[in-house]
C-alpha cells in the first residue's frame, strides 16, 4: 500500500469524536489506556449507523434486498480482517472477543486431543484469557501446564525452551504481553514448538492493534485478536485457523446458521468458518470491524508502530524526572521490545490513588493487576498503574501525564 | 429478478428435461443448497472416449435451481467429463441469460456444482467462488 | 405503567429510520421479517453513537470518569432488562444470543449434571439452536432425547406429556415457535415439568420481543433471549439463570473479568452474573439493549400484542382470497395463540421463487426451513414462505403482501 | 475526588489506627476487592454482653480503602456486634466526608463489608449495593 503523505497524530486525532469532549472538569481527554479499548473513529461509528438506518436484516438466509447487502457487506468484512492478517477469509471466525476465540480452541481442540498427562505450555506473563481456559482444560483432561518464565525485567527466558516443548501438545502465548507491553520473539519460539510438535496458539489481542501480523509467516495454528482494541466496536473479534484444523476439529457453539442438515437425533455441519458461528452473529460490529482494519491499513501499520515507539521513548524519557520522586517503571526499557505500554508506580502511593489523581487531570490510565494476577505476584508487584499509547496519542499527552504524576506526588508529600 | 421468471425458465422448472435417474451411471453426485436445504442428483453416463452421452439430475427445489439444472444437463451432452469439470459459472449464466440476484446465486449454481463435483470425484467448490 | 395516550403503529413507524428509504427500486420498504431480527429506533441506534463519541471506555476495572460512566451504564442496561423479564439483575448473563445463552446451559450446567441414561426432553417444532446443543450434550453424555409430539397444525399434544417427563433431567421448549409462531401453553407444562424434577430451559428468542413475560410466574429454571430481535443491536442477548443455579453451576467460558483470584496454578470464580461473561463484554450494544426494553416497555407489551393480533387476523382475511390461486397458510389459525407469525405455500411455486418475486415489490419474507429442519420434514414441507409482524406493521404492508402474491401467482399462472 | 486526598485521608493511610492481628479474636473476616485484588482482614474481639471491646484491620490497598478501614476501627469500638451487623454504607461517607467516586466505591466499602461479614458470620452484600 502505497500512502502519499503520512498522517500526523494531530490529524489522525481529529478523526476519533471522543478526543472533540472535554472531560467533566473542563479538561482535554488524554487516553492513555488503549491497551485496555481503543477509541473508534468515524468511519466506524458510521459504518454502524449505516448498517442500521439502511440494511439491518439478518444474513445468509434472507432472499430480499437488504438481507443481501448484510451478508454480502458481512462476509466483505471478513475478507478484509482476513487479509489484514494474512489468511483466506474461510480460516477466519468471528467470535466476541479474544477470549471467546481462545476458549474456543481450549473446548474445541482442547477436548477432541488432550489426554492425561498432556503438556500444555504457557509464559509467566500471559493474561487471565491466556491461563484460565487452559487450567480449565487441564481439569477436565487430566493435562499439567507448565510455564516459560521471566526474568526481572519480565523478559521470557528461553535457555530451558526445549526441555519445557518437550512432550507438548500445546504452546499458548502471547503476542504482547498487556502488562509490560513486551512484544514476544515469537520467531525464535514458534520454529522450536513446531519441530516438537505443539499446537501452537497465539494470544494476539495486543498483537492486531500495535504489530503488522502475518499468521501464515508467523507459522502458528491459531491467532485469536479482539476487534475493541483495534478500532473496531466492542462485541466482536476473531480467530484464526489453519483450514486443515478448522475442518477436522468438531464444532463449538451450536445451533442455527453452522450446520448443514439437522434431524431430530443427528447433525451434520457446515464448512468452516460457519461451522464455528452458531445463531446470529453480530452483524453490524463485524462490518465495522471490517471498516477499521481498513482504517488500520490506511494509516499503515509501519507508521503505527513508529509512532507508538517515539511516544513511548519520551514517555521513558520524561518520567526519569520523576524518579527522584519515587516512580518506577517496570519491563524492558526499549522502545523496540514494547509495543506501546508502560506500567509504573509512584513511591508508596497504590496504584489506584495515583489513577485516580491523574483522573482529575482527565488523564485516563488503568491501576490495578491488568488481568495478570499471577504475573504481579511473582514480581511482587501489588498493584500497577499502566499507560498505553496508540496512534491518536500525542506528545502533549505524554506531557500532561507528567505533570498529572507530580500533581500525585505533590498530594502525597512524595 | 422477476425479469428472471421468464416463459423459457419458468417452462424448464415446469417440465424439467432429463429428468430422473440412470440406472446405469458411470459417475453420480448429489449435493445440498445451504441457503434452503433442496438437493440436487446428477447421474452422468460417460462413454469409453470420455464423452458425456447421457444426463439425468433429480430433486426438488426452486425454479431457479430447476431451470439451471435442466438447461446444464442438455449443455453438457455430448461433452468430455474432462470439459465438465472445468466448466465455469458462466455456461450457467448464459443458459439462464439474465442476471441472478446475488442471494440466489448458490440456487443457480447448484446443478453445476454437482455436475462437476461427479464429473471431478470430489465435492467442487461453488462456481461462483471459484 | 401509565400510558397517557397509546400510540399508533404509523408513530411509531417514524422512530425506525429505516422505513424512511426506498428499496432499490424505488418501492416502499415492507419488512415482514421480525422473527428474523427486527428493525432499531433512532433511540438505540443515537446509544451506540452517544457511547463511542462520548464515554466509551473499558469497564468494571477502570478508575477515570469515561470508565466510570461506561461501567454504570452497562450496570444500568443489566438492571433494565433484567426488570423487563422480572428477574434481579444479578440472575442476567450477557451472551451474544439465544444461541449463546442455550449452549452455555447444555455446557456449563449439562456437563456437570447430565449422566448416561438421563432424558431431555423438547418438542417437534424447535429451532435448532434449541435441538443441535442438547444432541451434542447427548453425545457427550449418553443421554437421550425426547420429543413432545405436535399434530398436523403444529400444536404440541400433550396427553403423553407425564409419561414422556418421566425420569427427565431436562425439559427446553420454546415459548413461541419460530415456523409457526404458535405460543406455548408454558403455564401447563412448566408445573408438570417441575412436579418430575426436571430442570426447565425455556428458549424465549420469539417470547420476550412479543409477549410480557416474567420469569418468576413462569418459573422456569433458565430463560434465554436475543436483543436483535426486540429492537437491540445485533450482538447481545441473555440468560436468565435462578440465582441457585448460577451459583452451584461451574462456569463456561472462562478469562478476564470473570475472576475472583488467579494463581498459575488454580483460580477462584467471581460472583453471578459476571463469572459467566469472560473478556471485554459487548458494552456498547449491551446499554443499547437498555434503550430497546425502555423502548418496549413504553410503547407496552400489551398494545404489541394487541397490534400484532389485529395485523395477524386482518392478513389471515386478506389471505384467504389467494386460497383459490393456491394459497396455504399453516400453523393454528387463531390469532390468540400466534406470536405475529404466518407460514404458507403458494401453490407448487417454491418459497423462495415466491420470497424473490415479492421482494421485487419491496416486501421482506422470509423463505426456507426457518432453522426447524426436523419440523419440515415431519410436515412434509419442502419450505414455506415467513412473513412475520411486529409493532411497526401497519394493514398497509398486509395489502402490499396481498398484492405481491398476486403478482407471484400471475408470474406462475396460477 | 482529588478532594478525597486530604490530611486526615492521608493520615489515616500513612498512620493507619488498630492495624495488625488479634490472637484472642471473637469473628473475624478477610475478602478482596474485585477491583483491584486488594484484600483486608478485619479480627473482633467480643465481650460477653456482645460488645466489640477490640478491632485490628490488616492488608495492603490504595489510601481509599486504608483510611476508610482505619476510621471504621475507630468507630465499631464499643458498639453491640448486632448493630455492627446492620450498619450501611453511610458510617463509611461520614467518616471519610466527602464525595467518593462510583469507581472508588468499592474501594470505600471493602472494611465495611469485612467487618460487616465478621459480624453476620456470613458474607455480607457490598454496603453500597444493599
Ligand atoms: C425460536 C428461536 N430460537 C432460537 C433462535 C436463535 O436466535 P439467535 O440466532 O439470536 O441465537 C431463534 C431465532 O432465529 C428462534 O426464533
Ligand atoms: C494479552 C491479552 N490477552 C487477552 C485479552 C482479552 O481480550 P478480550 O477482553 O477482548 O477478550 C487482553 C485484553 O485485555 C489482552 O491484553
Amino acid at each position: 500500500m502505497i500512502h502519499v503523505r503520512e498522517r500526523t497524530a494531530q490529524e489522525i486525532r481529529a478523526d476519533f469524536p471522543i478526543f472533540a469532549r472535554p472531560t467533566g472538569r473542563g479538561k482535554p481527554l488524554v487516553y492513555l489506556d488503549s491497551a485496555a479499548t481503543s477509541q473508534k473513529p468515524q468511519s466506524v461509528i458510521d459504518a454502524l449507523d449505516t448498517y442500521y438506518r439502511e440494511y439491518n436484516a439478518n444474513i445468509h438466509r434472507g432472499v430480499y434486498e437488504i438481507a443481501a447487502r448484510a451478508t454480502e457487506a458481512f462476509e466483505a468484512a471478513r475478507a478484509r480482517v482476513a487479509r489484514f492478517i494474512n489468511c483466506a477469509p474461510g480460516e477466519l471466525i468471528w467470535t466476541r472477543n479474544t477470549t471467546e476465540a481462545i476458549n474456543l480452541v481450549a473446548y474445541a481442540w482442547g477436548n477432541a486431543n488432550v489426554r492425561a498427562g498432556d503438556v500444555i505450555l504457557l509464559t509467566e506473563l500471559e493474561h487471565h484469557s491466556n491461563l484460565v481456559p487452559w487450567q480449565l482444560l487441564a481439569q477436565r483432561t487430566g493435562a499439567v501446564l507448565r510455564f516459560i518464565p521471566i526474568d526481572e525485567r519480565g523478559v521470557l527466558v528461553l535457555d530451558g525452551l526445549d526441555r519445557l516443548l518437550d512432550g507438548c501438545t500445546i504452546l499458548s502465548i502471547a503476542h504482547v504481553g498487556n502488562t509490560l507491553g513486551t512484544i514476544q520473539p515469537l520467531d525464535r519460539i514458534i520454529p522450536r514448538a513446531r519441530a516438537a510438535g505443539a499446537l501452537v496458539v497465539v494470544d494476539g489481542a495486543q498483537g492486531t492493534p500495535h504489530l503488522p501480523v502475518d499468521v501464515a509467516a508467523l507459522d502458528c495454528d491459531f491467532y485469536a485478536f479482539s476487534g475493541h482494541k483495534m478500532l473496531a466496536p466492542t462485541g466482536v473479534g476473531a480467530l484464526y485457523g489453519k483450514r486443515s484444523l478448522l475442518e477436522s476439529m468438531p464444532p463449538f457453539l451450536s445451533g442455527g446458521d453452522m450446520i448443514r442438515t439437522v434431524g431430530y437425533e443427528r447433525t451434520t455441519f457446515n464448512e468452516p468458518p460457519w461451522k464455528f458461528e452458531a445463531g446470529t452473529s453480530n452483524i453490524a460490529d463485524a462490518i465495522a470491524f471490517g471498516v477499521a482494519v481498513d482504517y488500520l491499513a490506511d494509516v499503515g501499520l509501519g507508521w503505527i508502530r513508529e509512532h507508538e515507539k517515539r511516544i513511548t521513548r519520551y514517555a521513558l524519557e520524561r518520567l526519569t524526572a520523576l524518579a527522584p520522586r519515587g516512580l518506577v517503571v517496570y519491563g524492558p526499557r526499549d522502545p523496540e521490545h514494547i509495543g506501546g505500554v508502560l506500567s509504573f508506580n509512584l513511591g508508596d502511593v497504590h496504584a489506584h490513588d495515583v489513577a485516580s489523581i491523574l483522573d482529575t487531570e482527565g488523564v485516563c490510565v488503568r491501576a490495578g493487576h491488568h488481568c495478570t494476577m499471577p504475573l504481579m505476584e511473582k514480581m511482587g508487584w501489588h498493584a500497577t498503574a499502566r499507560a498505553s499509547f496508540y496512534l491518536y496519542n500525542t506528545e502533549e499527552d505524554v506531557d500532561t501525564l507528567v505533570s498529572a504524576l507530580e500533581k500525585a506526588a505533590r498530594i502525597f508529600k512524595l | 429478478m422477476e425479469d428472471f421468471y421468464r416463459d423459457y425458465i419458468l417452462d424448464h422448472y415446469r417440465n424439467p428435461r432429463n429428468f430422473g435417474h440412470l440406472e446405469n451411471a458411470t459417475v453420480s453426485a448429489e449435493e445440498l443448497n445451504p441457503l434452503c436445504g433442496d438437493v440436487i442428483r446428477m447421474d452422468l453416463q460417460v462413454d469409453d472416449a470420455g464423452i458425456v452421452r447421457e444426463v439425468r439430475f433429480s430433486g426438488k427445489g426452486c425454479a431457479i435451481s430447476q431451470a439451471s439444472a435442466s438447461m446444464l444437463t442438455e449443455s453438457v451432452i455430448g461433452m468430455p467429463l474432462e470439459a465438465v469439470a472445468k466448466l465455469s459459472k458462466d455456461v450457467v449464466l448464459e443458459n439462464v441469460g439474465i442476471g441472478i440476484s446475488p442471494t440466489r446465486m448458490k440456487c443457480a449454481m447448484l446443478g453445476l456444482r454437482v455436475l462437476k463435483t461427479a464429473a471431478i470425484g470430489s465435492l467442487a467448490a461453488w462456481p461462483d467462488e471459484e
